[in-house]
């Protein structure tokens, strides 16, 4: 089964391949990315069916690792191993991987550095399945930082622009501080294990419950950056300045799913904390409702599907916090083909539009119908109506925390579900419906929707084979309780109906710039986004750059002044040297002397130059010198 | 006569002082060439006949430091003499400057050689006298005979304090040999006029507080005699110091005395040298600093005493090459700009004799540190190397002053002197002492009888 | 021969010396002080007399109240241009006066604490004789080097004193 | 006896030196081609010197014989792991000055013979294991930089070359203290001797550790001593500041690890905790001050204060993680930061400024310069998979399961994400964006330029993926060093 | 109370310490070289004084006096002849009208 380490390597190698020579060959080699990505997903079909059946197992399907370094008796490694899990995420990246590089073919064939472009998605992807093949926590943060960089590159893709280019770095900056998070917790992880995989960490070792909580909270700090939780989700909106499909991929699919992945492996440390579990319940909860709440007052409506992600991650982690990481790791899947699924909708409605302003669009169904049915199912998944997939693996989640007996959570789950529905058919009816607001609109290139197809046909199937997943994964997936599934479906509808009530009619009811002024405080604290970014940038960013330059101030005139000071005093003390003869000793000799005229008005620096002063001092040193031996030998 | 014969190399220089005086015309310089091969002869001399023991009833005695002490003196005074008879003194004749500097070595090899404290007392004078002349050498030029009056009046009354100390020691110890020093009676008396004795010699190597004649009298002087009296009469005197050192009781005071004019010096030398823009004033402060360094090591004992020494010759070569160059460049610090760019050859040497004097390794100077260090510390003197070090710092200061005209400074009209074979070579020569001295230290070390294992006391009780 | 010396020949000699270096401190004179200088150095040849160092006196008398007065008091007049010049009024030099006076005193003191082991003086008191082999032979060596200060002083002087090139 | 390899490395280049300083200006292609031919025989050497290296062994190829037998000083020449891996990079830091700086104008022969001269103190350095040797390597590295600088350096290059020579020398004085004390304790200059017998009064190596953590901290340098390190790289030619940073300041933490551990670890453990607080602190510091520059030299150099606070924080922590980290990030920073150098260089070659804010849209003007420095850029924030990384990383891992305060871990953790902050703001402003006008004529590196950075771009990458190619050598004398402490 | 040794000692001192006072006040050349001379002078009395009463047979003291003398003869010489000198190029013998060189 060594092919299966050919799955990363193939995209690995179309960057080594493209990388250098973008430039010269313009578009020429983008389908050799295309076909490396192929190559990958039809490799991860061949490995998830090597797993089949799947379900719990001792060892994994495949397993292979060599070492990087030997520091006296331990051994760091990198490895990759293949178990039902990583053969899942496998073909959720490959799919997706694939689906976004055949439709980037149409909606990227007008840049100039194409092939640049899918370099660098190709190490994207190589980096995200390496993550998921990883067998150790080593590699995966390896894994994890390359991601980081290809975030980095590819929201700054048009970095002529001044807003990318803040965007990219806002992204790599703020995914780095959970970074820190992560690092440390693998520095912990080392003092307490001394390995980094999985096999040794999560199942040879005995947890304390504080190591244990001290390596999770900081894992769970650096999944929060990568997954853009409550209050580390500031980039992810801003990344939407990068070119659609990559958002899609990156920023909905797969990277920032990382941080959920970071805690489903990790989640024997956080079972052995318990707290960890909790803070991850609090930071899920936190982020879906946030996150759906800000998505209801975004007008770009690629912003919109931003925090749509940021609040869906949230939905994960309460999954996670709530003791389950199976749900967690369905409703990723899901929403890894939904959400991308939207995005490039998205990307066909903004490249119809020509704005990603939602109050300048409208009637598009009727111009764009392959269009508006595909990002009608995935509008349909994410509101969690049946049978699309958002809704099973929602009402598992939903489920799970009625199982649990997490009540409290479990309401704050339906509101979350109720904002969510709310802001999607605010966003369907505020783009699809309505009059028509632009003369030239046309479908997408066929190379965009035929992945847009293939997504949406996921969607719409994928959520009846939850069970199967279930098998697969080790773990029972349940039909939906009727109950809890007519309950969140109705509370779902009532949030889709009050948005059309107040986007879809044609005539407008509801006065939302009424709303807006009568509810000035809410709508305020939401359209500056908590104020989040605002904090972050005069408490924490200005005055970071403030003390830099206080610093640097404080480096060249305190620090090196002290040093240029003394250098200012040695001066002084050789000048004081030289006058050491006149005033130190001339002085004495003269304070006892008292002869020598207008001594104290001659103290000129320097040797006097007076041959008699030079002998009393002299004769005054001779005398001082036998005075002290006399006193010395007394 | 076997006597006699061990004292050849003194009658060689002293035949060399009388045939520069003699020799005839000064345009081909007779003078100094003829010193200069009477001073070598003098020195292979000293080298072939080697130690012996005590002399004329003991008033002398050519144990390893005088044999060191006396080569160096005589292999100095030719290398200086080499110099002179390829450049000259400008206007002066030549003549009686060899002779001069031939006879102040003269006094030097005997003074080191001396086991009595006439003998001592007297090559002492004998050294000293002819330095007089030499720096008030040009005898129309006040400022050089300012000079000299300087120097002749301070060290007169100082040798006279020197005298007086003298002759109660002898009174003390009943003799004037320095056999019975050591066993003279303690008392006050002795005291008082060991540190008497002691204001004398350290006058003599211009020792804070007693150096206000030398950057006087080194810059009214011309930089050939500088080149010499800065250099000669202070490695004969600090050896002589050693062995007087070494003949007198142990005594705590006299090593605070000698440890406190030591600090004072360092402390002077170096700080009043920062400002110096006359390259004489400025190695005139040096070598007040480096006289310091030289009393360190003789204030901790029989190793110092050897470190001292060879510290004293790693000091001497380079400062006589400088006050050479000085002599062929001009004497103000600013005459030396660009010297890198007009002689590059020389402006290299330069380097290694500054970068010896700051005590770069592997030059001389480094190792001569890293030996009076070692033996300053192990004496227990830590708190005066650290003074040491952190002088030898700024030195480095200052003599990257000089340095740093001569490699990055511009200077267009300066004149380039006439190829110059005799001057050529005694800078090359200065140049591969100052290495040698530096990385093959084990022979001479040897020669010295360096024992610093047997020193190298635990530093324990130190810390402890 | 005794172990103490004739007092009032002494006191005498001694208030000479002494008396003729306060006066040659005293005066205003130059010359004067020269002549002073000369007194001094006779009465300090007397003293040595009253040693037994009979050459030594005799020494004294040819170098210093010949030979040094004499050079002394040519220096002095070859660097007088005028007669007044020989006269400087001299303010008191307190200062010089209490250095010189704690460095005597500093002695003074540690002579107090001074001990000697006196030997008695033999009944043959050594005379000139001795005084030549001891120094022809022990201290052949040292005479040789006088010979050679004194060598250096004369050419010395001449090169100072002479050619105006 | 064997044959003298490391005698050859080491001095093969003074005779170098000479030689070109012999042939003189006049014949520059000739000097150009003498120097280069010595700096790459001699690296020929280095790598026969790999090559017949045993990663299993400890000090090998060993020289001794006495060279002043009465006070105990011997050439003693032995590399280790360690010793090798420094040795590599001068000798190939070297190489590549000497390329980078083949166009010299200036005084071709005395700049290719005072990089010569320089690269002997620095192999002279490494290999050293007599403390006299050491001391003479490592102050006859002042020299020649001093003249680099001085002479070559920008508009102030007397005063950063003046204060480079006098700070280190402060410095390197009190080391000299310090060997001088060892020796009249030990009776020897033997490093290995001394390391091996141990046993010295803790007072005692409490001062001594003192006088040598003022030598070698100096150097790293460590906050607050660093102050000489901005102007020094600021006014330095290119090839000088590659050298300056790659390797110099290696000298100081080599030192930390050759000397100041193995013999003296009673001190070494009582001063950890203050070097951790110090290293934490140049790391944060450093990284700030990066971020306050506006000229890209100055960043770089601040950026190496941050760096080098790695390394002093992987050697506070006492630990095999750490250690190996601690020499990692010394040899990834010699390589990456001397990209860097080089970089910046080059740029100022054609913009004729280092200001940050004129130069502007590499990316789109000269691609490959771009990318190099867009790869030294991440490289050297310690992204993983680069070498940056590996030792950033060890370093915080042996450092947390250390005997240390966690909140200087935490402090210096943070220290990464200030890394990427100055790191990412200059490509942003540098690389990216649209071409300013200092940009705008300018044109593609040369095949020259481009072939002297792919050898570090090559050693970035596999050191940056394959750590062990690194540590194999490194983690030997790690061991010993921990071993000789008495282990942790 | 007989005349001794310490009586003799005691009159060196007091010649040295007036001779030092002398050549630490006096501004003319000559007159200091008269002072130095004087303090010789002391010293050789000292000498002259401790051979008669401890080495009354070797004479050390005596010979040391002798060479004493000569050398201070011959450094008067020399000194007038400095003097003499300084005369020559500064029309005075003035110590205060030397003093260009310093610092």
């Amino acid at each position: 089964m060594t092919y299966v380490l050919a799955i990363p390597a193939l995209p690995a190698l179309a960057f080594a391949v493209l990388a250098p020579l973008s430039r010269a060959t313009r578009n020429r080699l983008v389908p050799l990315a295309v076909a490396a990505a192929g190559g990958s997903l039809l490799l991860s079909i061949a490995a998830f069916a090597a797993v089949w059946p799947g379900g719990y197992a001792e060892e994994p399907a495949y397993h292979a690792s060599f070492v990087l370094a030997r520091i006296g008796e331990t051994a760091l490694s990198l490895g990759f191993q293949l178990e039902p899990a990583s053969a899942v995420m496998l073909l959720v990246v490959t799919v997706v991987g694939l689906a976004v590089q055949v439709y980037s073919l149409g909606y990227m064939h007008r840049e100039d550095r194409i092939g640049w472009y899918y370099a660098v998605l190709s190490l994207f992807t190589a980096a995200m399945l390496a993550l998921v093949l990883s067998d150790n926590f080593l590699g995966l943060f390896m894994s994890w930082e390359i991601m980081g960089l290809c975030s980095f590159l590819l929201i700054g893709f048009w970095h002529e622009q001044e807003a990318p280019r803040q965007a990219s770095m806002k992204a790599f900056l703020t995914t780095r501080v959970g970074d820190i998070g992560f690092m440390l917790g693998l520095a912990v992880m080392f003092a307490e294990v001394g390995a980094f995989d999985f096999a040794t960490v999560l199942y040879a070792h005995e947890w304390s419950a504080e190591a244990a909580t001290t390596v999770a909270l900081l894992l769970l700090f650096g999944a929060m950056g990568k997954s853009a939780q409550f209050p580390l989700h500031v980039w992810l909106p801003d990344a939407m300045a990068g070119p659609t499909p990559a958002s899609a991929l990156i920023h909905a699919a797969t990277m920032v799913a990382a941080g959920v992945f970071l805690v489903v492996r990790a989640f024997p440390v956080f079972e052995a904390s318990g707290v960890a579990l909790t803070v991850t319940l609090v930071v899920g909860l936190a982020t879906a409702i946030l996150a759906g709440l800000l998505a209801a007052v975004q007008h770009d409506i690629k912003k919109v599907l931003a925090y749509s992600t940021v609040s869906q991650l949230g939905f994960m982690f309460i999954a996670l916090g709530a003791g389950n990481a199976t749900a967690g790791l369905y409703h990723l899947v899901t929403h890894a083909y939904f959400k991308s699924l939207l995005f490039l909708g998205a990307g066909v409605i903004i490249h119809a539009a020509h704005t990603q302003d939602m109050r300048q669009m409208g009637g598009l169904a009727k111009r764009l119908p392959t269009t508006s049915i595909a990002f009608g199912a995935g509008a349909l998944a994410l509101a969690g109506i049946v049978p699309f997939s958002g809704f099973w693996s929602k009402d598992e989640i939903l489920t799970v925390l009625y199982h649990e007996h997490q009540y409290v959570a479990l309401g704050f789950a339906l509101v979350a579900v109720f904002v969510t529905a709310f802001y999607v058919a605010r966003l369907w009816f505020r783009v699809f419906t309505g009059p028509t607001q632009q003369a030239e609109l046309r479908e997408g290139h066929r190379s965009m929707l035929v992945p847009m197809v293939a997504l949406a046909a996921i969607t719409a199937v994928i959520g009846f084979f939850g069970p199967v997943l279930g098998d697969y994964l080790g773990y029972k997936i349940p039909w939906p309780d009727p109950l809890l599934a007519g309950t969140s479906t109705a509370v779902a509808v009532a949030g889709m109906v009050l948005g059309w009530f107040v986007y879809g009619r044609t005539t407008q009811v509801v006065n939302t710039r009424a709303l807006k002024q009568r509810y000035a405080n809410v709508y305020g604290v939401l359209a500056n986004k908590l104020y989040l970014d605002l904090t972050y940038e005069h408490f924490l960013v200005r005055p970071y750059i403030a003390a830099t330059h206080a610093l640097g101030r404080f480096d060249a005139h305190v620090v090196d002044g002290a040093v240029n000071g003394a250098a200012k005093l040695w001066v002084r003390m050789s000048d004081a040297g030289r006058a050491f003869d006149v005033t130190v000793i001339d002085g004495l000799v003269n304070g006892t002397a008292a002869v020598v005229k207008a001594a104290g008005a001659r103290v000129r620096a320097l040797q006097s130059g007076r041959v008699r002063g030079y002998q009393t001092l002299v004769a005054g040193a001779v005398v001082l010198l036998v005075i002290f031996i006399l006193v010395k030998g007394a | 006569m076997t006597e006699l014969a061990a004292l050849i190399p003194e009658f060689l220089v002293l035949a060399g002082a009388l045939a520069a005086l003699f020799a005839g015309a000064d345009e081909r310089r007779l003078g100094p060439w003829l010193g200069a091969g009477c001073a070598l002869a003098a020195a292979v001399a000293v080298a072939l006949i080697g130690p012996s023991g005590e002399l004329f009833g003991g008033v002398m005695e050519l144990d390893a430091v005088a044999v060191f002490g006396r080569a160096s003196i005589a292999s100095l005074t030719a290398l200086w003499l080499l110099w002179v008879a390829g450049r000259g003194l400008g206007a002066d004749r030549s003549r009686e400057a060899a002779a001069f500097a031939l006879l102040s070595s003269l006094g030097g090899m005997l003074m080191v050689s001396a086991q009595d404290i006439i003998v001592l007392f007297i090559s002492l004078e004998l050294s000293t006298m002819p330095a007089y002349v030499l720096m008030g050498y040009r005898r129309t030029d006040a400022r050089g005979l300012e000079g000299a009056l300087k120097y002749f009046l301070l060290s007169m009354l100082t040798s006279l304090v020197m005298l007086y100390g003298l002759s109660f020691v002898y009174g003390v110890a009943g003799s004037t040999s320095y056999a019975a020093l050591s066993s003279a009676p303690p008392g006050a008396l002795l005291q008082v006029s060991v540190v008497l004795v002691l204001v004398g010699m350290f006058a003599k190597l211009s020792a804070t507080p007693f150096h206000y004649w030398t950057p006087d009298a080194y810059e009214g002087a011309q930089a050939p005699s500088v080149a010499y009296v800065s250099t000669v009469p202070k490695l004969a005197g600090t050896i002589a110091l050693a062995q007087l050192l070494g003949a007198l009781p142990a005594s705590p005071d006299t090593a605070t005395v000698v440890v406190a004019a030591a600090v004072l010096s360092m402390l002077v030398g170096n700080l009043a040298a920062f400002p110096q823009s006359d390259l004489r004033r400025l190695m005139a402060y040096s070598g007040v600093a480096h006289t310091g360094y030289l009393l360190l090591a003789l204030s901790s004992g029989a190793s110092g005493g050897t470190a001292a020494v060879f510290y004293a010759l790693a000091y001497a070569v380079p400062s006589m090459a400088i006050m050479l160059l000085g002599a062929e460049e001009g004497v103000a610090l600013d005459d030396l700009a660009g010297l890198a760019a007009r002689r590059p050859a020389l402006a290299w040497a330069s380097l290694v004799w500054l970068l010896s004097l700051v005590g770069i390794p592997p030059m001389a100077g480094f190792f001569g540190k890293l030996y009076l260090f070692t033996s300053a510390v192990s004496g227990g003197q830590l708190w005066p190397v650290l003074v040491a070090i952190a002088m030898s710092v700024v030195s480095a200061g200052y003599y990257f002053r000089v340095v740093r005209r001569v490699f990055f400074g511009e200077r267009s009209d300066a004149p380039v002197p006439p190829r110059n074979v005799p001057a050529a070579a005694t800078f090359a020569i200065a140049t591969l002492i100052v290495l040698a001295l530096g990385l093959f230290a084990s022979p001479l070390l040897g020669l010295l009888e360096l024992r610093f294992r047997d020193v190298a006391v635990a530093l324990a009780p130190l810390f402890g | 021969m005794s172990e103490t010396l004739s007092a009032p020949a002494f006191y005498l000699l001694a208030f000479a010396a002494v008396g003729g270096a306060v006066a040659m401190m005293a005066t205003r004179n130059v010359v004067h002080a020269a002549f002073w200088l000369l007194e001094v150095m006779v009465a300090t040849a007397g003293i040595y007399l009253l040693l037994s160092a009979e050459f030594l006196a005799l020494v004294q008398v040819l170098v210093y109240a010949g030979a040094v007065a004499v050079l002394t008091l040519f220096t002095v007049m070859l660097t007088l241009r005028r007669r007044e010049d020989a006269i400087r009024p001299y303010p008191p030099a307190w200062g010089s006066l209490a250095l010189a006076a704690f460095f005597g005193g500093s002695l003074l003191l540690a002579l107090a604490h001074f001990r000697p082991a006196i030997a008695p003086m033999p009944d043959e008191v050594p005379g000139i004789e001795t005084f030549g082999i001891e120094m022809f032979t022990t201290w052949a060596l040292p005479f040789e080097i006088a010979s050679l200060v004194l060598l250096v002083a004369l050419v010395g002087a001449v090169w100072w004193t002479g050619g105006d090139e | 006896m064997q044959f003298p390899l490391l005698t050859l490395i080491v001095f093969l280049p003074l005779l170098g030196a000479v030689a070109v300083a012999l042939l003189g200006d006049k014949r520059a292609s000739a000097v150009r081609m003498t120097a280069m031919v010595v700096a790459v025989v001699d690296l020929a050497l280095v790598a026969l010197l790999v090559a017949g290296f045993d990663t299993s062994a400890g000090m090998q190829f060993a020289e001794k014989v006495p060279w002043v037998p009465q006070v105990g000083i011997t050439y003693h020449l032995s590399v280790d792991g360690m010793s090798l891996s420094m040795l590599l990079l001068s000798a190939l830091l070297t190489v590549l000055a000497i390329v980078a700086s083949w166009r010299t104008e200036k005084k071709p022969a005395l700049w290719f013979s005072m990089l010569l001269l320089l690269e002997v103190g620095m192999n002279g350095v490494f290999v050293a294991m007599d403390f006299v040797l050491f001391y003479v390597f490592w102050e006859l590295v002042l020299v020649p930089m001093y003249f680099l600088i001085g002479t070559w350096g920008g508009p102030r290059r007397e005063y950063a070359a003046i204060k480079f020579f006098l700070y280190t020398l402060l410095g390197s004085v009190f080391m000299l203290v310090g060997i001088i004390a060892l020796y009249l304790q030990t009776g020897t200059f033997d490093m290995l001797v001394m390391a091996e017998a141990g046993g010295l009064p803790a007072n005692f190596q409490w001062w001594v550790f003192a006088a040598f953590f003022l030598g070698f901290a100096v150097k790293v340098p460590v906050f607050p001593l660093h102050t000489w390190l901005p102007d020094a790289h600021v006014e330095a030619p290119t090839a000088a500041s590659v050298l300056l940073a790659g390797i110099l300041l290696k000298m100081g933490s080599y030192g930390f690890l050759r000397i100041s551990l193995p013999i003296l670890p009673d001190a070494a453990r009582e001063w950890s905790g203050f070097i951790a607080a110090l290293a934490a602190v140049s790391i944060v510091y450093g990284a700030a001050l990066a971020f306050a520059q506006t000229d890209m030299k100055k960043l770089v150099a601040y950026s190496s204060v941050s760096h080098m606070g790695f390394v002093m924080l992987g050697i506070a922590s006492l630990t095999p993680a750490g250690l190996n980290g601690a020499v990692a990030v010394m040899f990834s920073h010699g390589v990456v930061t001397g990209m860097l150098f080089f970089l910046v260089g080059m740029v100022y070659e054609r913009t004729h400024t280092r200001t940050i804010s004129e130069v502007s849209g590499l990316s789109s003007k000269v691609p490959v310069a771009a990318g190099l420095l867009a790869f030294a850029s991440f490289a050297s924030l310690g992204l993983p998979g680069l070498s940056g990384f590996v030792g950033e990383f060890l370093s915080l891992l042996g450092a947390w399961s250390s005997h240390l305060w966690p909140g200087w871990v935490i402090i210096s953790a943070a220290g990464v994400l200030l890394a990427a902050a100055y790191m990412l703001w200059l490509v942003q402003r540098v690389v990216l964006g649209t071409p300013s006008e200092a940009v705008a004529p300018i044109g593609d590196l040369t095949r020259t330029e481009v072939a002297v950075l792919m050898p570090l771009v090559a050693l970035t990458l596999i050191v940056g993926v394959y750590w062990d190619s690194l540590l194999r050598f490194t983690d030997g004398p790690v061991q010993t060093i921990l071993a000789l402490m008495g282990g942790i | 109370m007989a005349v001794g040794l310490t009586h003799l000692l005691v009159l060196a001192a007091l010649l040295f310490s007036i001779g030092l006072y002398g050549a630490l006040s006096r501004r003319n050349a000559v007159h200091v070289l008269m002072s130095l001379e004087l303090m010789a002078n002391a010293v050789n009395i000292n000498l002259v004084a401790l051979s008669r009463f401890l080495t009354p047979v070797s004479m050390d003291g005596q010979i040391f006096a002798v060479f004493s003398m000569v050398v201070s003869a011959a450094e008067i010489g020399l000194g007038l002849a400095l003097v003499l000198a300084i005369y020559r190029s500064r029309r005075s013998v003035e110590l205060d009208a030397v003093q260009e060189l310093r610092g």
